[in-house]
């Protein structure tokens, strides 16, 4: 009954709710969610303890980890909880029913294996890359940008769904490692920044221009 | 054996983390910088391809050049790194010494794999450890700089990812076992399925295009390099773009034995074009030197993009210009460090007469940016014109002409600011006399001018031997 | 060939014992000087012999640098022609630099002047030699960049760097061009080889090596529209770096069109018409310029640009030679090119040296503060009279010799001596020239006046001394060389026919146009022009005896000049240069666009006004600048995609990676 | 023999000249005039009388007058007088007799400014601009003779008696005459260009350039220009005169006569005309250029 193919559009579903998330902490929450749907995704394709131990890895970087580490930079923050894109939530939200549309008649073009998986997973992730696009095109704080950065990520780790058998485990940990390094010193460098630019400046980090 | 390379800086950097006084750490760098180039003196005195790993880590022709070149002016920024480090005793430098060792160890793995994820995986590592040394300065424009860095290049390559997974379909759809290993693919790639592979190629051109800084993906490196002090912009233009340059050209590779060689080499052609145009438009008028001298990187990079495009006899050209212009951009930032920190600014208006006030770096400075510009005493002369005439040969005459036009404009924007910067009278002398030019500080800078113009003059037998097995082995259509 | 390429090695090695010794001591001075002297007169020896004797001429060694190019260096006519020139004025140069640039008076810039002084000989030497582009180009880039360091050797004055970036951008150009050049032969020759195989070159293929060739090497010759870097450089050089400029640097922008029109096939008739034309309009308004200009060294540099014209007038005869297959006109042509090129080198190098010793006694190139310096400076003026006449082209001096063969050369295009093709169109070129030769009359006239003659305009001639022997010295000898070259052209001669020999018989079917060619002195009445020098220069002495005798201290009583009986003329009632210039200035305002302004006086009592008056370079000051100056500010509207703003830069990402991805592939 | 002619014709018939231009002016003036020899005594005079000489001049001032007359006289050798060929002649002379008379002009300007006045200033200014501008039509003439007469020599070009060119091209020989006539009247600062016994300096062009020069420097000056004048006279003398005798005498006879008609004529044209204003001088030279550059286009091939 739960099959892959409802897990994606699940995933396609939250890309909607963290565009039209109001405040920051929600978004981050649902973001979190999302990482731990797609951390579980690849029980459904293969089992095996190899797969199983991944599975548990993902969910507890994307579920947890990477959440609690913006959570921890964002803690002291002196921006206000609700953040606005700057094109306003209805534009937003547009550009990615528009986004998911393109991404389902582009996936239509690429030719799938017949493969047994669902047919969802590429125009799952292309819209899930598209989506992490539009938040980082209309966000403006430094924060809501690696969340879109993250979601980018996640569209990609759907489309590694396909490959499970195909690459092989050491590869897999240094894509997750990665992530883990990249979101990190990202938080690190959103405290310097609170800590070093004022807020005003914050919005808008435009100093360095020709 | 070939896997010291990547070992030896690796644990260097770890021994920077752990020793604990800002004096004699800095000593450390040039030591393990010397190590990994005297291992691979070793490895190409030996000749053979060396290969480990059941062919994940393979030396090759093509890997030894572009390990040369990034080994050469590695450890030639690392002579310069104590020097430098003194002379800036407020800032800690324990991450700064421990990142450029790793960014030494990234980049050789990036050089060595075969196998496009682990490629992945490394490049992404490059891009993390060089973040913290753009930040070395922990002034509010190197913090913004880092963070555009960080942001544009972790997208771009979030989308090469993407355009990996797509090659490994690609080769999963036709039937064959899926794999991301260079030589399966090479062996594979004439059935390969086309879409898959054309959308893998333009997603792999746009996101390492990002971290190489080609046009219109270049906006993060007039940032970056403009507020890195003048030894991380040699390492970054000089060294991490030109590994990630290695990168594309595999790429390159697999599309053009894939079939998609007339879209690949026209993509090349126009993004090459494009990046120097754009070096050219952005040049004019710069008030700052070191974001001139980003620019320059970006028009060099379109040279070996155009080249790539070319291919036929421009391969030669290309191969040749990733160690000409390593050398000249290690030249140029050193030199331009040196300026920058003796005249306290970075802006045209306030720094004349460098010539005057700092003889050495002054007059390096503007032999370095002859030597950027293709004059004919020193090295990039030779690679241009090779790229120049191949492109005649290859009929591609207005690629040619608007190369031509290209490296005039960017002559007249980029020579305006460096004349001002060097002739005249000195705007204001030296801040202190520690400034002034130094024997730490200017030793290396004249090791590597001297080299640039040796290169410039003969080309040892076995340098030429090396390039030219790598051109034959690259030689597509 | 060896000593040869001995020579230029210790030419260029003759700045770098200087630049290692302390700037203090004049040691380094006499080594650069040494050197050089020693490396030029084995390199004239090695030349010498060659055109006497022959021998071997050709030297390649195997060189891995770009593939299929090794160090290929060879000599043959039009080489050695071109070879002397180089040799003999940075040997004089070289010498008249040490009294003129004393390491003691300049200390800080001394020393980088005679290193790379060295390295720009050296650099035009081996360029001539050059047998491949690579070569040609390494020779090339090592002269530019060597004179451009010369140039902006005191670059603290604001206008020294002003000129510097103004040549390093016209040479850079032409750099460029030549890679397009050599690129596209290699392309369709397959061989680097500089005297490349003309056969294999299509008449499309050849128009176009011949306007990048024009284009690339005009630039360095300075033909009219070209010519914008040249007075600023040749002004703010120091004076032996303007004589080797403008004696020899200039000349090697003509070389590379010579070599690259050598092997051209089929030149048709319009190639030569257009030289023709150049050279007339530069000549012309070249001197046009020169007479308005008020700094006389950038007068000096105009008349450069004027006797280039009149070389290309004659290149322009050669190449309608061997268009119609009438080897007279190539034998002229060629002839009188080649030969201008010798005269110009030594009779320009003297006037510049002349200006060197003006500039070293009153520290100013302003002709309307000077005036009766020739009195306190007899030789100096002396040779700058001698000079003047050369340039001028009047009959006992060097310079008339070339202008006559062109003037034959001109003539024939009529038909005159046999009734063959006959081109009228071209014959309007001699008129032409002797606007030129009449417009240099004029100019010089006023130059020699402005300077040395009449009654001082101010007061910084009063201080004026003669130059030091180390000056005199290398004046001489070129005032010598070119009163030898005027009064015995028959001995020079024969040294000039490989040249021609070696220009036409590089076409592919050039060889039975070479066949047909005959030796200069049989064919130009160069016998009668010496007797007729002689008995000339016998009369002035016969005359001049006679008027000293009848002017002896008793005949003659002094006074004031009679101004019509005005008793108290004054120095400044003089006529400066820009009124000497006013009617030429007026005629030529179209071209020249002088600049004047004049003080408005509007108010009763009028309070001081000053009227300044100028000629800017009307190609560079109305066309160019103003022209890059509205490029760039279009330019700077591009800056509005990197302002800052990390979502654009991400924006731009994903545009280029959509647009590739629906592009119809 | 036929040398001698010629160098007893360069001797004596200048100055003759320039006194029956005098003549016929005074003549045109209702007035006796000078007698037909004056100039002669004039030079005789000069040639005894000391010299005021300015100690503004240097040696140039000085040598100024002896190369103004060595190069007229040596220019005097290539032209041909009569039928015979001139004493010099060999291809390409006519450039040598043009530059020549270029030298004698350069080296009279630099000796007049010598003296450092404004006057001498004025004088070299207009006459250097103005012969630059006669120059090419002088040159578009020899293009003319030189293609008629298939030599660049000027006593072939110029030797040989008319008679036949002028039934085949005389369009471009009279346009070429008439050019070289206004030559004439600007080189040797005859009236509409120039006053030759002025004493206002605003308008002296030739007069103010020798303002200076005083005793047997001046009678040099003097026997020079008119020397000048004569070589002038002849070219266009010799292209006029149709008749060949065969006997050197005679034909010197009827070239001594024609000259002296040409004389008067000049003396006539500068009794009936005033000076042009200096604006308009250039224009005249221009239009002579125009003249003879079509003299050229009108030759028959």
């Amino acid at each position: 009954m739960f099959t892959l193919t409802t897990l994606l559009e699940l995933v396609l579903l939250l890309n909607f709710f963290v565009l039209g998330a109001s405040r920051l902490r929600t978004a981050v929450n649902l973001v979190a969610v999302q990482g731990m749907l797609l951390g579980a995704a690849p029980l459904w394709l293969e089992h095996g303890p190899r797969v199983v131990l991944l599975s548990l890895g993902t969910m507890a970087v994307k579920g947890i980890l990477i959440p609690r580490l913006l959570l921890y930079a964002m803690r002291d923050q002196t921006i206000g909880p609700e953040f606005r894109p700057a094109g306003g939530f209805i534009a937003s939200l547009l550009l990615g029913a528009v986004g998911t549309g393109a991404s389902l008649w582009f996936g239509g073009t690429l030719p799938l294996h017949n493969g047994e998986h669902s047919q969802l997973i590429v125009p799952a992730s292309l819209a899930t890359t598209f989506a992490g696009f539009v938040m980082l095109f209309t966000r403006v704080k430094t924060i809501s940008q690696s969340l879109g950065y993250l979601v980018l990520e996640n569209g990609v780790f759907i489309f590694g769904l396909l490959l499970i058998e195909a690459v092989p485990a050491m590869v897999e940990i240094g894509v997750l490692l990665d992530l883990i390094v990249a979101v990190f010193v990202m938080g690190i460098i959103i405290q310097h920044i609170n800590r070093e630019l004022d807020p005003l400046e914050v919005q808008h980090l435009s100093s360095l221009k020709e | 054996m070939a896997v010291y390379l990547v070992v030896l800086p690796a644990l260097a950097a770890l021994a920077a983390l752990l020793v604990p006084s800002d004096r004699w750490r800095p000593w450390l760098l040039p030591l393990g910088s010397g190590l990994h180039v005297a291992c691979l003196a070793s490895l190409i005195r030996s000749g053979e391809t060396v290969s480990q790993f059941d062919g994940w880590l393979v030396l090759d022709s093509t890997a030894k050049v572009f390990m040369l070149a990034i080994g050469v002016l590695h450890f030639l920024c690392m002579l310069y790194a104590p020097g430098y480090l003194a002379l800036r005793p407020e800032r800690p430098n324990r991450i700064l010494c421990a990142c450029m060792l790793a960014s030494l160890a990234m980049m050789s793995l990036v050089v060595l794999s075969r196998h496009l994820g682990l490629m992945w995986v490394a490049v992404e590592a490059t891009t993390l450890v060089t973040a913290p040394s753009i930040y070395f300065n922990h002034n509010a424009r190197s913090l913004e700089a880092t963070w555009k860095y960080l942001l544009i290049c972790s997208v771009g390559i979030a989308l090469a990812l993407l355009g990996s997974f797509f090659l490994a379909y690609s080769a999963l759809y036709a039937g064959l076992k899926p794999t991301l290993l260079f030589d399966d693919l090479m062996a594979a790639a004439p059935n390969l399925s086309r879409p898959w592979l054309h959308a893998a190629f333009i997603l792999l051109l746009v996101g390492y295009g990002a971290k190489m800084g080609l046009s219109p993906m270049h906006t993060w490196k007039p940032d970056a390099y403009g507020e890195a002090p003048g030894m991380v912009g040699a390492l970054m233009a000089g060294g991490v773009t030109s590994c990630v340059f290695l990168a594309v050209l595999r790429i390159y590779q697999i599309a053009v034995r894939g079939g998609d060689g007339a879209f690949a080499s026209r993509t090349m052609i126009f993004f090459g074009l494009l990046s120097m145009l754009t070096a050219a438009v952005f040049m004019v008028r710069q008030r700052d030197f070191k974001r001139m001298l980003a620019y320059s990187s970006v028009e060099h990079m379109g040279i070996l993009v155009f080249g790539v495009g070319l291919g036929g006899a421009a391969i030669y050209g290309v191969l040749l210009h990733v160690i000409n212009n390593a050398l000249a951009k290690g030249v140029l930032f050193l030199s331009a460090g040196n300026i920058h920190r003796a005249y306290g600014s970075k802006l045209t208006d306030h720094v004349t007469g460098a010539m005057r006030g700092l003889p050495l770096s002054g007059s390096l400075f503007l032999f370095g940016f002859f030597a950027g510009c293709g004059s004919p005493p020193f090295s990039p002369f030779v690679s241009e014109f090779s790229i120049i005439a191949a492109a005649f040969r290859e009929r591609h005459f207005i690629g040619a002409a608007i190369f031509l036009a290209a490296l005039m404009a960017v002559f007249l924007g980029m020579g305006a600011t460096v004349l001002g910067i060097t002739l005249g009278k000195p705007s204001r002398p030296p801040q202190q006399a520690a400034f002034a030019d130094g024997a730490w500080t200017g030793a290396p800078i004249v090791l590597l001018m001297s080299l640039v113009l040796l290169l410039g003059l003969y080309l040892p037998p076995f340098l030429s031997d090396l390039v030219n097995q790598a051109a034959a082995s690259l030689a597509m259509n | 060939m060896n000593l040869l390429m001995a020579s230029i090695a210790m030419i260029a090695v003759s700045g770098l014992p200087g630049a290692v010794l302390d700037k203090r001591r004049l040691g380094g001075q006499f080594l650069a000087t040494l050197f050089s002297a020693a490396g030029s007169i084995c390199g004239l020896y090695a030349v010498g012999r060659w055109l006497a004797a022959g021998g071997q001429s050709d030297l390649r060694i195997p060189w891995t640098l770009v593939p299929g190019a090794d160090f290929h260096v060879g000599l043959d006519g039009l080489s050695a022609a071109f070879l002397l020139p180089i040799f003999l004025i940075s040997m004089l140069g070289s010498i008249y630099g040490q009294g003129y640039w004393r390491q003691s008076e300049h200390a800080e810039n001394g020393r980088k002047l005679r290193l790379f002084y060295g390295l720009c000989a050296a650099g035009m030497a081996s360029l001539v030699v050059a047998r491949n582009s690579v070569v040609f180009l390494f020779g090339w880039e090592v002269m530019a960049l060597g004179a451009f360091m010369l140039v902006a050797t005191e670059d603290d004055q604001p206008s020294v760097a002003e000129a510097g970036w103004l040549y390093l951008v016209a040479t850079h150009a032409a750099t460029l061009t030549l890679f397009g050049l050599f690129g596209a032969l290699w392309a369709i020759c397959g061989t680097f080889d500089l005297p490349a195989d003309g056969s294999k070159l299509a008449p499309a293929a050849a128009n176009t090596v011949f306007v990048l060739a024009l284009l690339g090497f005009g630039f360095k010759a300075g033909i009219m529209p070209l010519h914008v870097w040249l007075p600023s450089a040749h002004a703010n050089a120091p004076s032996h770096v303007s004589a080797l400029m403008s004696g020899v640097l200039i000349k090697m922008g003509v070389y590379g069109f010579l070599r690259v029109s050598s092997f051209l096939p089929e030149p048709p008739l319009w190639w030569g018409g257009l030289l023709l034309a150049l050279g007339v309009v530069s000549g012309v308004i070249g001197l046009a310029f020169a007479v308005a200009q008020q700094d006389f060294k950038r007068l000096l540099a105009y008349s450069s640009i004027e006797n280039i014209g009149i070389i290309f007038i004659a290149t322009g005869l050669a190449l309608l030679g061997r268009a119609t297959h009438r080897a007279d006109w190539v034998l002229l042509g060629m002839g009188g090119a080649v030969w201008h090129v010798w005269n110009h080198a030594l009779f320009k190098a003297l006037l510049f040296y002349c200006a060197g010793s003006v500039i070293h006694a009153v520290e100013t190139r302003e002709i309307n503060l000077l005036g009766g310096l020739g009195k306190r400076m007899p030789w100096t003026a002396f040779c700058f009279v001698v000079g003047a006449t050369a340039v001028c082209g009047l009959p006992p001096l060097n310079g008339f010799v070339s202008e006559f063969l062109i003037y034959v050369g001109l003539f024939g295009t009529l038909g005159i001596p046999d009734a063959g093709a006959t081109l009228p169109a071209a014959a309007l070129a001699a008129p032409g020239l002797a606007l030129i030769g009449a417009l240099a009359v004029a100019c010089y006239a006023t130059a020699m006046a402005g300077i040395f003659l009449g009654a001082p305009r101010s007061s910084r001639v009063e201080h004026a001394h003669e130059a030091r022997w180390t000056m005199l010295a290398p004046m001489f000898a070129l005032a010598g060389g070119c009163v030898f070259v005027g009064l015995a052209p028959g001995v020079v001669a024969p040294a000039i026919d490989p040249a021609i020999a070696a220009w036409t018989s590089a076409a592919p079917g050039g060889s039975e146009l070479a066949a047909a060619l005959i030796p200069l002195a049989e064919r130009a009445p160069l016998g009668w022009l010496s007797a007729l020098g002689l008995s000339l220069v016998a009369m002035l002495a016969l005359g001049g005896v006679v008027l000293a005798a009848r002017l002896r201290p008793r005949f003659v009583s002094s006074s004031v000049t009679w101004g019509c009986g005005y008793v108290a003329p004054t120095a400044r009632m003089q006529y400066t240069s820009t009124s000497f210039s006013e009617i030429l200035t007026g005629l030529f305002r179209w071209a020249l666009g002088p600049r004047v302004n004049r003080p408005k006086i509007d108010e009763l009592f009028p309070q001081s006004a000053s009227f300044a008056s100028s000629v800017p370079d009307s190609v560079l000051e109305r066309v160019i600048r103003p022209g890059l100056n509205w490029i760039a500010e279009r330019i700077l509207w591009f800056r509005v995609f990197q302002q800052g703003n990390v979502r654009a830069y991400l924006f731009y990402m994903f545009a280029a990676l959509v647009l590739l991805l629906i592009w119809p592939h | 023999m036929e040398t001698a002619i010629h160098l007893l014709t360069v001797l004596l018939l200048p100055l003759v000249l320039r006194g029956v231009i005098n003549k016929t002016k005074a003549a045109f003036a209702g007035r006796v005039g000078p007698p037909l020899l004056q100039p002669f005594y004039d030079v005789i005079r000069l040639a005894q009388k000391d010299s005021v000489i300015s100690e503004t001049t240097g040696w140039v001032f000085r040598a100024g007058p002896v190369v103004g007359l060595a190069t007229v006289l040596l220019a005097s050798l290539l032209a041909p007088f009569g039928r015979e060929s001139a004493p010099v002649s060999f291809s390409g002379d006519v450039f040598l007799f043009v530059y020549l008379l270029a030298l004698g002009r350069f080296f009279m300007a630099i000796a007049s400014l010598d003296t450092g006045s404004a006057f001498e200033g004025m004088g070299v200014t207009r006459e250097l601009t103005f012969s630059a501008l006669a120059e090419p039509a002088l040159f578009f003439g020899f293009l003319v003779m030189a293609s008629l007469s298939r030599s660049l020599s000027l006593s072939e070009m110029l030797g040989e008696s008319f008679g036949p060119q002028w039934q085949t091209s005389s369009a471009s020989l009279v346009l070429v005459l008439v050019s070289w006539f206004i030559i004439l009247l600007a080189e040797n600062s005859r009236i509409p260009f120039d006053d030759p016994n002025t004493h206002l300096e605003l308008t002296m062009i030739h007069e103010v350039i020798v303002l200076d020069h005083s005793g047997p420097a001046l009678a040099m000056i003097l026997y020079g220009a008119s020397v000048k004048l004569l070589l002038f006279c002849s070219l266009i003398v010799q292209m006029l005169s149709p008749f060949d005798s065969g006997y050197a005498l005679v034909d010197a006879g009827v070239f001594v006569v024609e000259t002296l008609v040409l004389a008067a004529f000049i003396g006539v044209i500068e009794s009936t005309m005033a000076r042009l204003r200096m604006p308009d001088v250039p224009r005249l030279l221009v239009t002579a250029c125009v003249l003879s550059a079509f003299g050229i286009i009108l030759l028959p091939h």
